[in-house]
C-alpha cells in the first residue's frame, strides 16, 4: 500500500471529496494564496500546504481565499452549510476560536436543534493545534476541550494519516458540523494510505497497542509519546491497552470502559492545560461508570496550567513528555 | 444604479411603483405582523408567553416591502426582532404562535422560542438572538447562490446597534470581495435597547459606514412602504444581476420598548405617543393607497378582517396545543444518530 | 445586619469601590442606559439593574456606555487596566463570549505571563448566567468551564449575596483579569451583608452544611438545589458536607480533598452541559488525589448535552433538579 | 486639520518639517531596524532563533517618522511584525535579541518571543500575534489617558491585513463614540502574507473606509519619512487636543517574505528587486537630507556605523545569555499567587 505523510491524507480526502461532489467547497485564509498577487497562485495551497491543488483542481468558484476575517468565515460557512453547500473552512490556527467562537457554538453548533431539527449544518472546520514549535501563546494551544464541550459539535482528532483520510471523509460527509484538528507535529508523519475513498465512523477508538496491565488514552500528538513508553514498558513485560479515541465527541466511552474493567488501570494523556480537559473528562466518566474496576487512581497526564512559554525548554517543559507519562505509568502500576 | 461609493443613494424614483395586487399583500402582510404583534404582547401580559419579547411594531413597512420582491428561495436572516421578518417572508403564522407558546407544532417544535424562530421551507434562516449573529452567515447564503449558480439573493436584516458589531462588518466587506448577491439592511430605529443610535454609531450615518466598504448604499424612509419597495427593487435587481451586495438603512420609528415589559424611561415625554400618531406605516400606506386609488378602502378592511381572524385562530390553536414532549430533549441535537 | 439582594450587594461593592479608588471604571453595553437619549439616563443601571445608581454618583467619564461591541469593551478594558486603570467590564451574558473570546483567553489572560510578568491586567468581567429565564439556546447557557480553563484567568462564582458582595470586592483589587459569574437566578435571593467593604478571599471554598455521610460540591445556582436535597436528608439523618468553592480558578482543591477523604463520597453538580464541565474536573481531581478513600463512584450531576430549549417543560428537563440531584446522591450513599 | 469626513487628508505640508536633530534620531531608529531584522535574519538561518519571525524590513520610516513624535508614555500596540515599532519606540535592544533569541534578560523573560515582544516601560504594549487583536487594547489604554487626564495618545499599528478583522472596525467606532486619543496607523505593505490587498480589502482603500467611520483619514507614503512625520504631527496634535481618535494608512513596501522562509510565490519576477531599488526610505531619507543639507553623510556614516557596533554587542550577549530557567515555567501566571 502506498505511504504518504499525514499532510498527503488529508489533501487527498479533500480532493476525491470535491471531485466526488460538486457542492464540496474550500474556504479560508491563504488556501490558495496569491489571491490578487502578480506571482503564482495556488502559492501557499494553504499555510501547511494541506490544500495545494485544489485551487488548479476546482477553481476560485470552489477553493475561496479569504481576507482576515474569521467570524465571517466560519459564519459563510454555516449559511452555506445550510443553504446547499459543504463547506470545508479552515482555521490556519485553532488558537484563533476566540475571534470566531460565537459562530462556532452559538451558531453552527446549535442551528440543527434551535430550530426543531429542520436545519442542517453540514460543515467541516480544519484548524491546527499543537505545541513545539517556538510559536508562542498564541499560536500553540490545544483547545478541544472548548469544542468537545459544545453539544451539536463533533471533533475529530486523528492520531496517523490513515486515520486523518478517511475521517476527513467522513466529516465531508457528515450532517453536523464537524471541527477537525489537525496537529501541526503530525503533518510530515506517514503510514500506509489506501489511494481509495473509505470513511472511518465517529465514535470508534482505535486500539494502538492491546495489554492487560494498564489502559492509557490520548489525544491527539501526544498519543505518539505514549506509544514510545508503551513499547519501552512492553520489553519490560508490561502490557498495555493504548486508546485513541480519534473523537472527542462522539467518544467511545465503551471501548474506555471495557479497558478500564479489564485493567483497572487508567492513565489519560493530552496537550491542553489542565482544567476541565479531555483528561479530566474522560477520566470522570470513567470514576462514575467503571469505579468498581479501578485498582489504583486515575492519572492525567497534561500540559502545564500556563499559556505556552516561547522558550524551547520551558515550552518543552510545559508540554507532556514521554518522561511524565512513564512517571504516570509506574505510579499507577506500582499503587497496591 | 450608480455604483459610486461616494454617493449616497435614493431610489430612482418613489413615484407609486406597486400595482394593486402587490399593494394589498403588502399590506396584508403589514397588517399581519401588526396584529400578530399586539396579540402576542397581550397573550404575554396574560403569562401565556415563556421568555423574551422584542416586537416589530412600527417596522413593518420594511420586512413588507422587502418580502414582495423575494421568492420563497431566496433568503433572509432576521435578529432577536425577528416576527415581522418571519411573516413577510411567509412562514405560517399559526406555526409561528405556537413556537412562541413553546407548544408542538411550532416551527422550531417549541425549541426556538420567539428569538429563534425559523422556517426553513421560507427561507427564513432564523430569527438570531446574537447581535451580529446573522450577517455573517447570510454571506453564506449568498456564496450559495453565487456557488450553485442560482439568481436567489440573501438579505441580513439588522439593527442600529448590530451595525457597531465587528461581525457585521466583517460580513459587509467579504460579501465585497466575493461580489456575493447579498443585502445587509439595517432598521434604524434608533435605539439598541436603551442607547440611541445618534450616541453609538459614531458615524451617525449607518448607510455611508457600510458605504465605505465599498458597497451601494441606500437610505429611506422605513415608515414609507412605496419608498421601502421602490429601493429594495433597486437593490435586489442589483444582487439578481451579479454586480454585488447591496446596503439599505431605512429609518423606522419603535412603537413599544426593546422588550415587552420595559419602562422605557430614556424615551422622551410623548415620544412614542408622537410616533405613533405621526409615523405609522400601517396607517400612510393606507391613506395614500387609498387617495391614489390603488386600492379600496373596503378592500383593506376586508384584510384587516381576515387577519383579525387569523389571529384569532392562531391564538386559539397555540393554546390548544400541547407542551413539548419531555422526551424530544435529546432529539435532534445531531443530525445523524450516534 | 442588614437584609440585601444579590443584585444590591453587588451594586453596593461596585459603589463602594469606585467611592474608594477613582481609577475603578464601569463600562458595557447599557451600564447606565439612555446614553445619546431624550429621557433619562440611568434608565437601566444595567439590564440587570446591579449598575444602577453608578452613573449619577460618578459620571459618564466613569461609568461609560458603549455601542454593542464586546470585542471593544473587553479589549479596552484589558488595555485600560494595563495602563492605569481598573475597569469593571459588562458581558450581558456569558453567552456572548463568543464574539470577544480571542480578548478575554489571548489576550487579558496571557498578558502578566507571556510578557515576562511586567505588564498587569487588574479587570473584572462581570457576566450573568444560568438557564431556567426561558431565554433559549444563547442566553441561557452556563460556560464557567469555558473561562475556568483558561490558565491567567480567576474564575468567580458566588451564591449568595454576602459572597458575591466580599468577592467582588476582591475582583477589583486582584490585579489579575477576574471573570465574575452572576447567576440571573440569584439576583432576588437576599441574606445578611454588612454595610462595611470586606474582601472574602479567592480559592477557599464555603461549606454550606458539614457533615460525614457524603460530600456534595456545586458551582452557582444549583447550589441551592442541593441544599433543598441537603436538608431533606438531614431529616432522614443523613449528613453531608455541602461545599460551595465560589470560586472555581483558584480552586479549593485541599477542601474538597478533605472531605472526601472523610466521607469516601462524592457527587457534584453543576448546570453546565456534562462534557468537560467544572463537574467532571473536580471529579477528575478527586478520582486522582483522592482515590484511596473513595468508597463509591463519584457521580456528576449536570445539565444535558443539549443546546439550552426554549420550552418551560424541557428546558426544566434540561437543568439539574433536586430530583436528579436527590437521586444521584442516593445511588452514592447506597453504593457498596 | 478638517475633520471634513468626506475628504481623505493628506497633511498640510511635506515641506522639510524636521530638524537635524529630529532627523538624525529618526534615521538611527530607522537603520537600527534594518541592521537589526538583517541580523536576526541571518541569526534565524544560522539556527539561534526559535519560532517565527516576520520582519518589518522596508517600512522603517512608519515607525520612526511616528515615534518621533511620542514620548515615552504614549502607548503603542503592535502585530506580529512588531520589531520596528519596539525599536523604534525606545526599547532596548539587547533586550530585545534576547527576548528573540529566548534568553534570560529578554524583554518577557523568553516567554513571549518575536511575535509577543514588549517593553511597558517605554509604552510598547506588545506586539500580538492576533491580527486585529491589538486595535481594542489601545482604545483602552486611549481611555486611561482620557479618564486620567493626561495627554497621552494610543496608537494601535496594523497592517492591511489587519484592515478587515472586525475587531479593527469595532475599535475604530469605539473610539470615535468616546472621543478616544486613538491612532489607527496601518501600514498597507500591500500583502497579508500570500494574498493581496487588492483582493481582500474590498473597497480598495483603507483610510476612506475608515473615514466612514466618523474619523478623520490620511493617506501618506510611507517611504517618505518627511510625509510621514507630518502626517503623524498633525494625527498626534489633533488627539493630544482631544479631538477624537485618526486613521493613517501608509503605504509601504514589504521587502521580505510575510515569515522568514517565505519562497514567496504569489509575489511577481522582480518585484522585490525593484522595490528594494526604488523604494527603500533609508536610501530616499538619505539622500533627500543630504542633498537638502539639513545633516551632513558623514553623520549618517558615523550612526551607521554605531548601529552596527550595537546590533553586534547584542547579538554577543544574546548568543551567550543563558536560557530562563526550567523553574520559571509557572511563574507570573498571576500576579497574585494562591
Ligand atoms: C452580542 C450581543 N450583545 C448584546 C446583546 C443584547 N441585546 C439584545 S438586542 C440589543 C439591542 C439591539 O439593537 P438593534 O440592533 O438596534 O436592534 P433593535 O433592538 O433596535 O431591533 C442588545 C444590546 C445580544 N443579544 N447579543
Ligand atoms: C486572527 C488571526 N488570523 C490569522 C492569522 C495569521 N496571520 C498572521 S499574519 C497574517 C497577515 C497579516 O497581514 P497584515 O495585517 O497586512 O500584516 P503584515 O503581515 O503585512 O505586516 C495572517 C493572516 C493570525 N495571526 N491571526
Ligand atoms: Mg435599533
Ligand atoms: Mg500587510
Amino acid at each position: 500500500m502506498p505511504v504518504k505523510t499525514y499532510r498527503e491524507a488529508i489533501n487527498e480526502a479533500l480532493h476525491q471529496a470535491m471531485r466526488e461532489d460538486s457542492t464540496v467547497i474550500v474556504l479560508g485564509e491563504e488556501v490558495s494564496g496569491g489571491a490578487g498577487c502578480d506571482g503564482s497562485r495556488d502559492a501557499y495551497g494553504g499555510v501547511m500546504g494541506v490544500t495545494k491543488g485544489l485551487l488548479p483542481a476546482y477553481g476560485e468558484a470552489r477553493v475561496i481565499d479569504t481576507p482576515i476575517t474569521e467570524s465571517a468565515i466560519i459564519g459563510a460557512a454555516a449559511g452555506a452549510a445550510q443553504t446547499g453547500l459543504r463547506p470545508v473552512a479552515e482555521l490556519m490556527f485553532m488558537d484563533f476560536f476566540g475571534v470566531c467562537f460565537d459562530q462556532i457554538y452559538n451558531q453552527a453548533a446549535k442551528f440543527h436543534y434551535m430550530f426543531g431539527g429542520k436545519a442542517q449544518c453540514p460543515m467541516v472546520i480544519r484548524c491546527t493545534t499543537g505545541a513545539g514549535w517556538r510559536a508562542g501563546a498564541q499560536h500553540s494551544q490545544n483547545l478541544t476541550q472548548m469544542v468537545t464541550m459544545v453539544p451539536g459539535l463533533k471533533v475529530v482528532c486523528p492520531t496517523n494519516a490513515y486515520d486523518a483520510k478517511g475521517l476527513m471523509l467522513q466529516a465531508i460527509k457528515d450532517n453536523d458540523c464537524v471541527i477537525f484538528v489537525e496537529d501541526k507535529i503530525l503533518y510530515d508523519t506517514s503510514c500506509e494510505v489506501p489511494d481509495e475513498m473509505y470513511t472511518l465512523p465517529f465514535g470508534e477508538a482505535k486500539f494502538y497497542r492491546e495489554g492487560s496491565d494498564l489502559t492509557i488514552v490520548a489525544i491527539s500528538n501526544p498519543m505518539h509519546k505514549v506509544l514510545a513508553v508503551a513499547d519501552k514498558l512492553a520489553a519490560e513485560g508490561i502490557t498495555c491497552d493504548v486508546i485513541d479515541p480519534r473523537t472527542t465527541s462522539p467518544l467511545d466511552e465503551e471501548a474506555i470502559l471495557e479497558s478500564v474493567e479489564m485493567t483497572g488501570r487508567l492513565v489519560v494523556v493530552d496537550e491542553m492545560t489542565p482544567r476541565c480537559g479531555i483528561a479530566s473528562d474522560i477520566s470522570s466518566i470513567v470514576a462514575e461508570k467503571a469505579f468498581r474496576s479501578l485498582r489504583a487512581p486515575i492519572r492525567k497526564v497534561t500540559a502545564a496550567h500556563s499559556p505556552v512559554p516561547f522558550a524551547p525548554n520551558l515550552e518543552d517543559a510545559w508540554m507532556p513528555q514521554e518522561s511524565d507519562i512513564e512517571s504516570a505509568i509506574r505510579d499507577v502500576l506500582e499503587y497496591v | 444604479m450608480s455604483t459610486d461609493t461616494n454617493t449616497l443613494l435614493k431610489p430612482k424614483s418613489t413615484e407609486q411603483v406597486l400595482d394593486s395586487e402587490q399593494f394589498l399583500k403588502a399590506y396584508r402582510s403589514m397588517r399581519t405582523i401588526r396584529a400578530f404583534e399586539d396579540r402576542i404582547s397581550e397573550q404575554f401580559m396574560k403569562g401565556n408567553i415563556p421568555g423574551f419579547l422584542h416586537l416589530y411594531s412600527g417596522q413593518e413597512a420594511v420586512a413588507a416591502g422587502l418580502c414582495l420582491l423575494l421568492n420563497d428561495d431566496d433568503y433572509v436572516i432576521s435578529t432577536h426582532r425577528g416576527h415581522g421578518h418571519c411573516i413577510a417572508k411567509g412562514a405560517d403564522v399559526v406555526a409561528m404562535m405556537k413556537e412562541i407558546m413553546a407548544k408542538q407544532g411550532g416551527l422550531c417544535d417549541g425549541k426556538g422560542g420567539s428569538m429563534h424562530i425559523a422556517d426553513f421551507d421560507k427561507g427564513m434562516l432564523g430569527a438570531n438572538a446574537i447581535v451580529g449573529g446573522g450577517p455573517p452567515i447570510i454571506v453564506g447564503a449568498a456564496l450559495s447562490a453565487k456557488t450553485l449558480g442560482t439568481d436567489r439573493v440573501g438579505v441580513a436584516f439588522g439593527g442600529d446597534g448590530s451595525s457597531n458589531q465587528g461581525t457585521t462588518f466583517e460580513a459587509m466587506n467579504l460579501a465585497v470581495v466575493l461580489k456575493l448577491p447579498a443585502i445587509f439592511l439595517f432598521e434604524n430605529n434608533g435605539y439598541g435597547e436603551g442607547t440611541h443610535a445618534r450616541y453609538a454609531v459614531g458615524s451617525k450615518d449607518i448607510a455611508s459606514r457600510a458605504q465605505g466598504f465599498g458597497m451601494p448604499a441606500y437610505q429611506v424612509d422605513g415608515t414609507d412602504l412605496f419608498a421601502v419597495y421602490e429601493t429594495c427593487r433597486e437593490a435586489v435587481a442589483h444582487c439578481r444581476a451579479g454586480k454585488g451586495p447591496v446596503t439599505i438603512e431605512a429609518t423606522v420609528p419603535r412603537f413599544k420598548g426593546h422588550f415587552e415589559g420595559d419602562p422605557q424611561a430614556y424615551r422622551g415625554e410623548k415620544e412614542v405617543e408622537t410616533l405613533m400618531k405621526e409615523q405609522d406605516c400601517l396607517v400612510m400606506a393606507r391613506a395614500r393607497a387609498v387617495k391614489e386609488k390603488l386600492v379600496k378602502a373596503k378592500d383593506l378592511d376586508r384584510i384587516d378582517q381576515e387577519v383579525a381572524e387569523l389571529i384569532d385562530e392562531a391564538t386559539q390553536a397555540a393554546l390548544a396545543a400541547p407542551a413539548p414532549e419531555d422526551s424530544e430533549l435529546l432529539k435532534n441535537v445531531y443530525s445523524s444518530d450516534y
